[in-house]
């Protein structure tokens, strides 16, 4: 169904690594803090594993918003896939603010399997960020909409 | 330029009568005064249409591939940023070092039929990192220093909008014929990450504006770090894309953010993507550099 | 034929079959019942599941059959795998039929004829085979040399001994690549049983099967005497259109989807040999 | 016989009641766009970038669309073109490249995607009063001061001199503000074109030993490897053809239904033939073999002798390793040793 200015609700995609994030979100879940029930989680085995296709894909898919959820440096379960990660998205955040998208449409945070309280948090407030910044028409696939 | 261009013909000649090297690849001249074209020469016969000289813009380091596993060893003659290119690839262990005889050419800058070329009016190879032996006089590589980044930095100045309208405006006019991906002596996959046919998306036409976005920002993350800003891409695109500039901007943010580096240089050193340090900057730094 | 040729009908599968590990027959008929459309021995169809792809099929049942088409499929790329998802009920997007047809009203007619298939070869051979089989009188003997990689890889293996190996005017001769239990019948490739068995080089011969048993298939018919004018095959190529528009199955001046699948071999021989 | 003044063009342009696609120049570069208010003309733009075969077969279009629910499906086809619109300003090449395409698109079974398109357009055409040192149409028959259109336009001075030669052309000619003409002016243009296109460097290709008779032979000629060698294996060359007609057919899933549309595909790309056992053509020499034989051999084999090149030269200009049909015909025809 097209989607008009008054029925739309901001869709965000969460790339959650399995060891620290998703933790994370699990035990935000058990300790019933509640986060906006538009963010899709998808669950990777680190945060490494986002390739920039993920997230220019999550966009043409109408995904308004993305975040990137892994273990606080120095934790990672692999020992130094965030740090990676954590190069790869400066620079595509980098490049994606160069070609004209908004900023705030993509972040990364660290959280912890310890985390819950964070976990929600952060959604919450990228959740706002997002419905703040308004649908996503710079980087999405018309024919998705 | 003629007095090289000898010296090189010379040199290859002997180097082919000896038993040296197999092939030599170089150019060949055109229907037309600028469009020379890589040429494969295999015997001292075929060496009559070899020319160099300041049509001879094309990066053949690529086209060094093709030969990588061919009988003999093949004489290829590298400008200085030539050299870079083929000394990447062979950091990234896709050419064999014991197959390819390099002439280093000295080079004044290349031109076209429209002068001299954008990737020569910022000339970074002053010198040469691998070679067998060099061809040059006083005069080569002696071309102006010039601000690589000023453009880039230009764009950075401007708003999220404007910069936003710039690209459309470029990008719009892409046809997808894949000639940038297909030049870069970076992009050397065997298969193109956008051939893959479960993709869903046909990687020939920009069926929305999307594509176009998605393409461009894929094809030069995936070089990020090991492109050496040869400008291949830009000199290719048939819809005169500023491509460079892409490529341009995560070198710079390299440069700023993890110090400089020059990819092609050197034997074992790593990429920046494929290094880190504990104490890089969080993504969100992005956010507070530049405009807006 | 058709107009709006890009354009599919809907049709619906009524069975499916399994013959060997990775091959499936997929019985179709059209929403309403009956055949989507009419064809020749040896034409093709387009089949498509929206949002995989579509790709270019012989149809295996014969024209005589007058109640469904049936499609062997083997699995072994993208849609493929898909195809062989499908269960009975699912309805699927079919356009055709494309390309020329074997010449069983022509050249073949009168003719004492020589099958050879290998593997998913048979496909396309069993839609002419069945066509023949009906139309007895017109044909002479048939002699089917059909050879595959192992006795559970041949495929429609009980419609061949229920009913091709027992009629009178057909001789049947497998044979299976390796020897292994359970099978008394030949041992050997396809292209050395038709030299064991020395046919006499009259009739006209229909070969299909992998690129390089056709290729040996063709030197020992050599031997036996025959002319390449008397051997046909079908052949495969990557086709997006199935009517000669869109470019990729070119050859010469030939298009296979559109001048083909079906090649006489002194036709084949002046193409460039790019296939 | 009629003319107008070359400053009334844009005013004539603004008053067709239907779309109007024309050469625009857009940052340097001039492309066959649909006419808007204040897009800037280029109407003696001898070359555009690309054809304007994207007026007829664009890039991408869609076909039909399906839904899928559980083991149903339902099709909707994508409407025909049922407008009439104008082709302003092509050119004679471009022109005789859409009679390439007919014998492609319009053959038995018609593709009625583009017979639509095809019956709804009016042409205008452009003489050419610049050839480029890149053109050669007049090798292949092409006479660029007398374009097969509807409506001829000849540029004399500031003024255009407009003829029709067709029904609708003169039904669309009619509806301008004109003034009858001499015939002098235009004859002595034409001269002044023959004259021009002569001394251009390939006006004089032969294409000598390029046919049927001369496939196999031509197909094993040695000399395809050093003419591929140094091709990318892009597709600007079959991008920028006007008579370039490969197209592919691909499913895109949105999420709440497939659309299966068309898009321009090049014999360049490693995936065109590609089939899950491999690939009759596996490497460039194939592909690139496949190009010209199939414009300078196959085509006119199969179709009374009429070149599937028509001389525009774009791909002499936009080949990025300096390879082109020209150094093909002179490396492989008779005629040019």
């Amino acid at each position: 169904m097209p989607v008009t200015e008054k029925n739309w609700t901001p869709k965000i995609v969460a790339f959650c690594c399995n060891w620290c994030s998703y933790a994370g979100a699990d035990l935000a879940g058990s300790g019933r803090l509640s986060y906006p029930a538009d963010i899709k989680i998808i669950r990777v085995p680190c945060s490494c594993r986002v390739n920039p296709l993920f997230i220019l894909r999550a966009f043409e898919r109408g995904a308004d918003g993305v975040i990137i959820c892994g273990c606080h440096p120095g934790d990672c379960h692999y020992t130094s896939g965030n740090y990676y990660a954590r190069r790869r998205m400066t620079l595509l955040f980098s490049m994606l603010d160069y070609l004209g998208i908004e900023r705030g449409r993509t972040r990364v945070e660290w959280v912890s399997a310890a985390e819950g309280g964070k976990f929600s948090n952060t959604m919450n407030e990228f959740a706002r960020t997002i419905t703040e910044l308004g649908e996503n028409r710079k980087l999405g696939d018309l024919r998705c909409k | 330029m003629q007095v090289i261009a000898n010296a090189i013909k010379k040199r290859a000649l002997e180097l082919l009568a000896d038993g040296t090297v197999a092939r030599v690849l170089g150019w060949q001249p055109g229907e037309q005064q600028s469009d020379w074209s890589p040429a494969l020469f295999e015997s001292a016969d075929d060496m009559k249409d070899f020319v160099y000289g300041k049509y001879a813009g094309a990066n053949l380091s690529k086209t060094c591939l093709k030969f990588n596993k061919a009988e003999g060893k093949t004489l290829v003659v590298l400008k200085p940023c030539d050299a870079l290119s083929f000394n990447q690839l062979l950091k990234e262990h896709r050419l064999n070092r014991d197959k390819f005889y390099i002439i280093g050419a000295g080079c004044k800058g290349m031109e076209d039929e429209n002068g001299l070329l954008l990737k020569c009016q910022c000339c970074k190879g002053k010198t040469f990192e691998v070679f067998d032996e060099v061809i040059d006089d006083e005069e080569s590589r002696r071309l102006p220093p010039s601000d690589r980044f000023e453009q880039v930095a230009r764009l950075e100045k401007m708003t999220h909008q404007e910069r936003f309208d710039f690209w459309r405006s470029e990008l719009s006019r892409c046809i997808r014929c894949n000639a940038c991906r297909n030049v870069c002596p970076a992009c050397t996959c065997q298969k193109c990450v956008f051939d893959n046919p479960d993709s869903g998306v046909a990687a020939k036409a920009n069926t929305t504006d999307f594509e176009e976005n998605m393409f461009h920002i894929i094809r030069a993350f995936h070089v990020a770090g090991r492109c050496t800003d040869c400008g291949e891409c830009s000199r290719v695109c048939p819809q005169h894309i500023p491509l460079h500039l892409l490529n341009r901007k995560f070198i710079k943010d390299i440069d700023e953010l993890y110090g400089d580096y020059q990819a092609g240089i050197g034997e074992e050193e790593r990429t920046p993507l494929t290094t880190y340090t504990k104490t890089d900057a969080d993504p969100g730094v992005v956010h507070e550099r530049g405009n807006e | 034929m058709n107009k709006e040729s890009l354009v599919p009908v809907l049709g619906v599968v009524t069975d499916v079959r399994v013959d060997t590990p990775d091959v499936k027959t997929f019985r179709v008929n059209a929403l309403t019942g009956g055949k989507c459309f009419e064809h020749k021995p040896g034409q093709c169809a387009m089949l498509s599941i929206p949002g995989v792809g579509e790709a270019m099929f012989s149809i295996t049942s014969s024209p005589t059959n007058e109640e469904y088409m049936e499609f062997s499929i083997k699995k072994c790329g993208c849609l493929t795998t898909w195809l062989h998802q499908m269960e009975v009920g699912q309805q699927i997007a079919i356009r055709g039929p494309y390309g020329n047809a074997f010449p069983v009203d022509g050249d073949l007619k009168g003719q004492n004829l020589l099958f050879i298939a290998g593997g998913i070869g048979l496909a396309p051979l069993r839609s002419v085979i069945n066509y023949v089989r009906d139309n007895r009188k017109d044909y002479g003997n048939i002699d089917i040399v059909y050879g595959s990689r192992s006795k559970e890889d041949l495929v429609d293996y009980p419609e061949i001994t229920n009913e091709w190996c027992k009629e009178a005017g057909i001789s049947v001769h497998l044979t299976i690549d390796r020897a292994e239990e359970g099978w008394d019948g030949h041992v050997g490739f396809v292209p050395s049983y038709v030299t064991e068995l020395g046919f006499n080089p009259d009739g006209r011969v229909l070969v299909c099967g992998p690129p390089i048993m056709i290729k040996f298939v063709l030197q020992a018919l050599d031997k036996l005497g025959y002319d390449h004018k008397q051997v046909y095959t079908t052949m495969e190529l990557r086709m997006k259109c199935g009517i000669g528009k869109c470019g990729r199955c070119n050859i010469g001046s030939k298009y296979v989807c559109k001048d083909g699948p079906v090649f006489r071999f002194d036709q084949l021989g002046e193409l460039p040999d790019e296939y | 016989m009629r003319k107008f003044a070359a400053s009334q063009a844009e005013s004539i342009i603004r008053s067709i009641p239907m779309p109007v696609y024309l050469p625009v120049e857009k940052e340097g570069l001039v492309e066959y766009a649909r006419y808007e208010e204040g897009v800037k003309l280029a109407l003696d733009t001898c070359k555009t970038e690309k054809s304007p075969k994207d007026v007829l077969f664009p890039q991408w279009e869609d076909l039909m669309h399906f839904r899928v629910e559980g083991k149903n499906i339902t099709l909707t086809e994508q409407e025909r073109c049922s407008q009439d619109y104008v082709l302003f300003g092509a050119r004679a090449c471009d022109i005789r490249a859409f009679k390439v395409l007919d014998k492609v698109f319009l053959a038995d079974p018609v593709d009625t995607y583009y017979a639509a398109r095809r019956q709804h357009g009016i042409i205008v055409a452009m003489a050419c009063g610049e050839p480029l040192d890149s053109c050669f149409c007049g090798v292949f028959g092409v006479d660029p001061a007398e374009p097969e259109a509807d409506v001829i336009l000849w540029k004399v001075g500031e003024e255009y001199y407009a003829d029709s030669r067709t029904e609708k052309g003169k039904k669309l000619l009619d509806s301008w503000p004109t003034q009858p003409a001499e015939e002098a002016p235009v004859k002595a243009a034409k001269a002044d074109i023959a004259k021009k296109l002569d001394s251009k460097p390939f006006a004089h290709l032969n294409l000598k030993g390029f046919d049927g008779d001369h496939m196999k032979e031509l197909f094993a000629s040695p000399k395809w490897k050093q003419l591929s060698l140094a091709c990318l294996g892009c597709g600007s060359c079959t991008f920028a053809c006007p008579t370039c007609q490969c197209y592919d057919i691909r499913d895109y899933d949105t999420g709440h239904g497939v659309q299966r549309y068309r898009c321009w595909d090049s014999c360049m790309y490693s995936d065109f033939t590609l089939m899950a056992a491999g690939t009759p053509r596996p490497t460039q020499l194939e592909r690139y073999r496949q190009r010209f034989m199939h414009k300078l051999v196959y085509f006119p084999a199969n179709n009374d002798g009429m070149y599937s090149c028509v001389g525009c030269g774009r791909c002499v200009r936009k080949c990025p390793m300096n390879l082109n049909i020209v150094k093909v015909i002179k490396a492989l025809g008779e005629g040019n040793k």
